[in-house]
């Protein structure tokens, strides 16, 4: 063995060290990362480090634990292992089922406990202590802003978990990261027709939204969009995002002349405020002449469980659905059906989307070099991965694809057959130009390969 | 030496050799090797090692020596770390001005909290400093999102006025850097199967922790010192022999609330973005524990209770079920999967579990923190060298008979 | 006026739990002295003793029916609770109906037990030690309980409805006379508003017309001198914390319906809990009782959108400035006695 | 001279009338005892004069200056020092710092803050202390925790304490109460060599045989007022005060 000159990086002495294992006497190497040519945390040896930056304890930590499952899945079947799942119906075949470029998937974990400090903790020692390549995961926004801020600057990956503020990709966007995943607006675009179809255009709605930044932009969105149909927005009230019992906040709406309550809330919120509505006989209310409806922009069906029988008859809009019958819909809901005994919720979709999506970006640019990435993922159009045809936009790094309008299901055959589809809205009626009121603001920059 | 007594001096310099060696000290294990992931050698932990000691310093300032249970200091470090983004957003990337302003906003935040809250003693004090520190964090959550970013948290943007320095550099946000120094810049060394990592940034936060420990160090030994450990002890004999207890309470107040200032801009100058719940009552909450966890009232103890948190708090939540696979890859696969069953509830995602039982564990055993079983041990040794020095003198005098 | 009258309403029964709560914290603190941190995870394991009794009601066998499919293609197979086989589909899905309300019979030698080891096992040894550490070792508890709850039932909410019967609402504007439909309030709020107030009000006469009450009051008041008359106010005082476990238990069993429990709802009402004590004064039973009222109503109050848009954030703070203003004003709470927690 | 003089004092606690119009002066450099049977007022009265409770009405002043209304604090640092019933110390800190923390209170005033100059260099308050400690016979003891002294050791300590701030009045309440009589008989002593430096004196003492040794002039107080004043050799003969006091017992 000889003194090893190229440039250093962490993985590669770890390899080195690790396949060698006769490096043990060598002399003292100094170097710095501001020398080093290339990108941070290249992988010189035979595998390629990823870091699933996931929410494992919290409010989040079921999703946070599917996404963790859905990302073991595509890494199996990035390194050819189990039956391929979408990877056999992906429009792409840059991959081989050999790893990305050649070399095994690996991959490290850790816990974002949906804290935007502890988010970038555990990334950052991710990049720094473990080399890892890529981040990716979470399931709120606030995190998914900070994390995707932090490998900017880092010069990594960031592939976007579940996040559905537009401030991802609008005025907190970055070069290096990517959203897979709907967002606010798009919520609002596909919902206002089928709200219209089902309601009428002569509505009075009464808006309660968690008080943090994916509330308001999710508000703002779907008060803009119904607005358009010609509803009116009686009030916007915000809610604490502690808050656990909401009935001083649906009391009063009672008292309003609304006749639809929008509940802009995630997670716990939405349970409870959802069991609350309901308690409080709002479903069996009539109002103006009409029925008092609830609409829940953001379903999850982790989210719709927790809510039990409330949520039957309630729209809103997701980004993916077990029940959907594409091919590769079906195929992921086979593998990963078969592996764990049960359906993969959206989180989890969006998660392997987006690995296999890195994975074959890289495959495509033949490096992992972020800057190549993200040339290889920009105006990117694929299918075959459970949303039909889908553009990965280069101007803010946003997919866009059909939404998902889907309605809690009156009789439910089991468990997991809470939600039904009511209507796929295509990409084009979801799609708006970069430079839109509500994703004003902010910009890319250039990409940073942190070298 | 530096006004401190040779005891002092000596414990000054062991901190010293200790903090400009960790990271070696953190690294002990080869690359590559399984134990590996019990190495915390990488910039963004010790960074967080020495900013958490420093914030555990300043809180033992106030409630190792006075005994006020304070409840709100995280509030401190989140006022010290908007005011630090902010001084990024407006001035300079330089991190200087940030964390003098980080103290300084700190310092004035807490001058309001303790004027007010010290008017109560015992629970009724932790009560109004949690009350004001949950009214910081709901606030900066929601309605101050103007300020302070609310959920996402504060942090750099391209368009950013800087008028001391630059918006952007080619497309990016110019590194926190002191004086062009950027503090991500990082060293490596290789020695064999070994890597360490000696980061710019570790090492200004060295330097800050060191001149907060020689102040620390100089407080307790001072007579105002003395006075904050009279207010502890007695409250009331204190007000008959003529001394305003009230000023000194507030002055402890406000020195650790500086010092989570301190600790809040040091944060921000390593990482850039201020989350609103680093304010939460449960990051105040960790502070107590770091400190009592050390060791109350010890100069060095509540940096090792820092330490101990940061560690499992990092280390620990990032082993999986695979990780544990790889070590007991040796052993049948029966054992392997018992023992994986067996430790599963309390890695990764259980970390919590496993904290939860050490405190309660120290809580128990060791109520003088980490600390006292550093001392319990030590007495075991000198107990053992002095009957050792007993036996050998009665040995010495029994031919004398 | 409407609008006011509801708010109240609305605060009677979210003071109902903090009451609740607060009133086992202060018997605790008054009896025993300690600091009790990890008293809202009792209420928290209150609650899922009505999530684990409405699962056991719920166990089921499995039959593989050839005529549905499950999502993989699979056939279905379809769980018959074994309630429902033994009784008759007709009373067995009725007693999976009331698992709340059994629950409540359930969860009181559980929460008796619960409290009896955590009283026995740990809490005694710390009677002598510094509040600071009782707070840790309690609080260290409270992380190791909802830890424990997390790993078995995981972290989402998960629904427990209350029986049918309860599910509706009582349109109470329509009884007293105003617009029918605009002062509407769930059966179930009112069963945990009478529920809460049945409890407080035998605990109350407990403490009052019971031998075993007026030793506890003194041994709040004046623990050495009952001591010196002979009386072993240690075995009292640990039935006393087995009682505060029921009573806060209880609280969460009744609550699981009107929010779906998860692992850390007992955090989330510990806090607030504590500062419902404080204001109340802490180890006095009354005072409780009055300042969880009325931070409960004061809460709903602040979050109605005209108090909002007057003062924006303020439904996000109103209870710690009630809190810092009431012990300002009045140093040792609204109800409390000197000399109490002060150096 | 008077160094004290309290005029037309009243307290009362809800109905009950503690203090009623108390007239009462010291001259500099005597020693004056306070006696009266239990619920006399002997504490109320005292704590008016530190600051610790306000009287309703009436007058005290310190030479020129009022103590209504004053702090605790702010009667100490004019000169007035007080010795506890139940000894009130620093449990936690050793005696040596036990005595410096009321020297340093008196050179340097009720709040400096002197966070960077190293107490044990202090040379003057430190020699000081040891000083006093000697006076006290506590000297051996200085590095100990005062916690762990014996209660007579305490009150030794405590009057120390006071008297490292070389008090112009130096308040003493019961200072003997609970000792034994060797132990009661050295802190006679102790009184009486410290009388040699000067220091006024007002005492409260139940002990007639620690009275009558030290006072110069007693005060007699019952039901919140006072009955008879004079020399302790009046006063024994006084019949109201058997009266009122010892309940016509012979002396």
């Amino acid at each position: 063995m000889s003194l090893i000159r190229k440039p250093l990086n962490r993985r590669s002495i770890l390899r080195a060290g690790a396949l060698g294992g006769t490096a043990l006497a060598m002399p003292t190497i100094f170097t710095s990362r501001a020398w080093s040519a290339g990108y941070l945390n290249e992988p010189t040896g035979s595998t390629v480090t990823l870091g699933f930056n996931v929410p494992q304890t919290g409010p989040y930590a079921d999703e946070g634990a599917d996404e963790l499952r859905a990302y073991q899945l595509a890494v199996e079947h990035l390194n050819g292992e189990g039956d391929g799942g979408m990877l056999n119906t992906f429009s792409s075949k840059a991959l081989k089922g050999n790893g990305i470029l050649g070399k095994k998937v690996e991959f490290v974990t850790g816990d974002t406990q949906t804290k935007s400090d502890a988010a970038r903790a555990s990334a950052k020692s991710m990049i720094e202590k473990d080399g890892a390549i890529m981040i990716t995961g979470g399931s709120s926004s606030g995190v998914a802003v900070a994390v995707q801020a932090l490998c900017q600057e880092a010069g990594v990956i960031f592939m976007a978990g579940l996040t559905h503020s537009n401030d991802t990709t609008g005025k907190d966007k970055k070069a290096n990261g990517f959203r897979h995943f709907f967002n606010s607006y798009m919520s609002g675009a596909a919902l206002a027709p089928v709200l219209k179809n089902a309601y009428g255009d002569d509505r009075k709605a009464y808006h309660l939204t968690a008080d943090y930044n994916w509330g308001y932009t999710t508000e703002q969105a779907v008060r803009e969009s119904t607005e358009a149909l010609g509803w009116e927005t009686v009030e916007t009230v915000k809610t604490p995002l502690a808050a656990t019992d909401f009935s001083a906040y649906i009391t009063p709406v009672l008292q309003s002349d609304a006749d639809v309550l929008v509940l802009n809330h995630y997670g716990g919120n939405m349970v409870n405020s959802l069991t609350n509505a309901v308690q409080f006989g709002l479903r069996d209310k009539q109002v103006n002449g009409k029925n008092f409806e609830i609409i829940v922009p953001l379903y999850s069906r982790l989210m719709a469980k927790g809510a039990g029988e409330n949520v039957k008859g309630i729209f809103g809009s997701t980004n993916w659905h077990w029940s959907l019958q594409d091919e590769g819909s079906k195929a992921f809901v086979q593998s990963f059906g078969q592996k764990y005994g049960f359906p993969p919720s959206q989180a989890a979709h969006t998660t392997y989307v987006q690995a296999l999506l890195y994975a074959d970006a890289c495959e495509r640019a033949g490096t992992f070099n972020p800057c190549g990435v993200v040339e290889a993922l920009e105006g990117f159009e694929f299918d075959g991965l459970g949303n039909g045809k889908t553009l990965y936009r280069a101007e803010d790094h946003q997919c866009f694809k059909d939404v998902l309008v889907v309605k809690g299901k009156e009789n439910p055959s089991s468990a997991f057959d809470l939600l039904e589809i009511v209507e796929v809205t295509p990409a084009a009626q979801v799609t708006y130009p970069p430079d839109h009121p509500q994703f004003a603001g902010g910009a890319l920059g250039t990409c940073n390969p942190g070298a | 030496m530096f006004g401190l007594n040779k005891k002092d001096t000596s414990l000054f310099f062991l901190v010293l050799l200790l903090v400009v060696f960790a990271p070696f000290l953190l690294n002990p294990f080869p690359e590559g090797s399984e134990l590996a992931q019990f190495n915390a050698g990488y910039p963004d932990l010790m960074q967080r090692f020495l900013i958490f000691g420093i914030f555990a310093i300043g809180f033992n300032i106030l409630f190792g020596l006075t005994g006020y249970l304070s409840f709100g200091h995280a509030a401190f470090l989140g006022v010290g770390s908007y005011a630090g983004v902010w001084m990024m957003k407006l001035l300079t990337m330089n991190v200087i001005p940030a964390i003098f302003m980080s103290v300084v906003f700190a310092g004035l935040f807490s001058l309001l909290v303790g004027y007010i809250s010290l008017r109560r003693s015992g629970i009724y004090f932790s009560i109004l400093t949690l009350a004001f520190a949950q009214m910081s964090f709901s606030l900066a959550y929601s309605v101050l999102t103007p300020i302070t970013n609310g959920e996402t948290g504060l942090q750099l943007a391209l368009d950013d006025p800087r008028i001391l320095g630059v918006s952007s550099e080619n497309g990016a946000i110019p590194p926190a850097n002191f004086f062009g120094i950027p503090m991500r810049e990082s060293f490596e060394m290789s020695a064999g199967g070994w890597l360490f990592t000696f980061n710019a940034g570790y090492y200004l936060c060295a330097v800050f922790m060191m001149i907060a420990f020689y102040i620390a160090v100089r407080i307790f030994r001072s007579p105002f010192g003395m006075m904050l450990r009279a207010v502890k002890s007695n409250q009331q004999r204190m007000n008959f022999t003529g001394l305003n207890s009230r000023p000194y309470t507030l002055a402890a107040f406000v020195i650790s609330g500086m010092y989570a200032g301190l600790a809040g801009g040091l944060m921000v100058a390593m990482d850039p973005l201020a989350g609103a719940e680093r304010m939460q009552w449960t990051a105040s909450g960790e502070v107590v524990l770091m400190t009592i966890l050390g060791g109350a009232g010890t100069l060095i103890g509540p940096v090792l209770g820092a330490g101990f948190i940061k560690y499992c708090e990092n280390i620990f939540s990032k082993i999986n079920d695979n990780i544990l696979y790889g070590w007991f890859s040796g052993l049948p696969e029966g054992v392997a999967d018992f023992l994986v069953f067996v430790i599963h509830p309390f890695i990764g995602k259980g970390w919590h579990l496993t904290l939860g039982i050490m405190f309660m564990l120290i809580v128990i055993f060791l109520p003088g923190g980490i600390m006292e079983g550093v001392e319990r041990i030590g007495r075991l040794f000198k107990r053992k060298s002095s009957s050792d020095k007993n036996s050998s003198a009665r040995a010495s005098a029994a031919p004398a008979e | 006026m409407d609008a006011i009258l509801l708010q109240i309403l609305n605060g009677l029964d979210k003071g109902s739990a903090y009451a609740l709560i607060a009133l086992g914290l202060t018997l605790i603190f008054g009896t025993l002295g300690v600091v009790n941190f990890a008293h809202g995870a009792l209420f928290m394991i209150g609650a899922f003793c009505a999530v684990t009794l409405s699962r056991l009601l719920s166990l089921s066998f499995v039959t593989i029916d050839e005529t549905q499919k499950d999502f993989l293609g699979n056939p279905l197979k379809v769980e018959t609770p074994y309630v429902e086989a033994w009784f008759g589909p007709q009373t067995g899905s009725a007693i999976i109906d009331w698992a709340v309300p059994l629950a409540i019979l359930f969860s009181i030698p559980i929460m008796a037990l619960v409290g009896l080891f955590m009283e026995r096992g740990l809490i005694k040894y710390f009677y002598k030690r510094p509040h600071a550490d009782q707070i840790l070792v309690t609080f260290g508890l409270a992380i190791v309980l909802q830890e424990i709850i997390k790993y078995f039932f995981g972290a989402n909410p998960i629904p427990t409805p209350a029986p049918d019967v309860f599910s509706g609402s009582l349109d109470f504007g329509a009884l007293v006379g105003m617009d029918p439909n605009v002062i509407i309030y769930p059966y179930w709020r009112i069963v945990y508003f009478l529920f809460a107030a049945a409890i407080v009000g035998a605990v109350f006469a407990f403490l009052r017309f019971t031998t075993f009450g007026m030793v506890v009051r003194a041994g709040m008041a004046d623990r050495q001198t009952v001591g010196l008359l002979g009386i072993n106010i240690d075995k009292r005082f640990t039935v006393m914390f087995a009682l505060a476990a029921v009573v806060a238990g209880l609280a969460g069993v009744m609550y699981a319906p009107i929010n779906s429990p998860n692992y850390h709802m007992g955090m989330d009402f510990l806090v607030l809990s504590f500062v419902v004590v404080v204001v109340g004064g802490m180890g006095s039973l009354p005072g409780a009782v009055l300042a969880g009222f009325v931070l409960g109503i004061l809460e709903s109050f602040a979050s109605m959108a005209q108090v909002v848009a007057l003062l924006p954030g303020i439904n996000q703070i109103i209870i710690y400035l009630v809190a810092i203003v009431i012990l300002l004003t009045r140093p040792r709470g609204l109800m409390g006695r000197k000399g109490v927690m002060e150096s | 001279m008077e160094i004290l003089r309290v005029e037309g004092v009243n307290k009362s606690f809800g109905g009950l009338r503690a203090l009623n119009n108390v007239n009462f002066s010291v001259e500099e450099g005597t020693v004056h005892a306070i006696i009266g049977p239990n619920g006399a007022g002997k504490s109320t009265f005292l704590n008016c004069l530190i600051g610790r409770l306000i009287p309703d009405t009436g007058s005290v002043m310190f030479g020129d200056i009022s103590l209504t209304g004053m702090k605790p604090y702010e009667i100490n640092q004019i000169g007035v020092s007080r010795v506890f019933q139940t000894p009130e110390i620093f449990g936690d800190l050793t005696l040596l710092e036990n005595i410096m923390i009321p020297a340093i209170a008196k050179r340097d005033g009720e709040f400096k803050l002197h966070a960077f100059k190293d107490v044990s260099k202090d040379a003057e308050i430190r020699d000081k202390a040891l000083h006093m400690l000697e006076d006290v016979g506590l000297a051996e003891k200085k590095d100990s925790v005062a916690g762990s002294l014996s209660r007579g050791d305490k009150r030794r300590l405590e009057l120390a304490m006071c008297l490292s701030q070389d008090p112009k009045l130096l308040l003493l309440d019961e200072p003997t109460a609970g000792m034994s009589r060797a132990d009661t008989n050295n802190t006679i002593d102790l009184l009486k060599r410290i009388g040699d430096r000067g220091i006024t004196k007002v005492v409260i003492e139940h002990d007639m045989h620690v009275v009558f040794s030290l006072a110069d002039k007693v005060t007699v107080l019952a039901q919140g007022a006072i009955i008879a004043e004079g020399k302790p050799e009046d006063i024994k003969g006084d019949p109201r005060v058997q009266e009122a006091y010892l309940g016509g017992a012979h002396l």
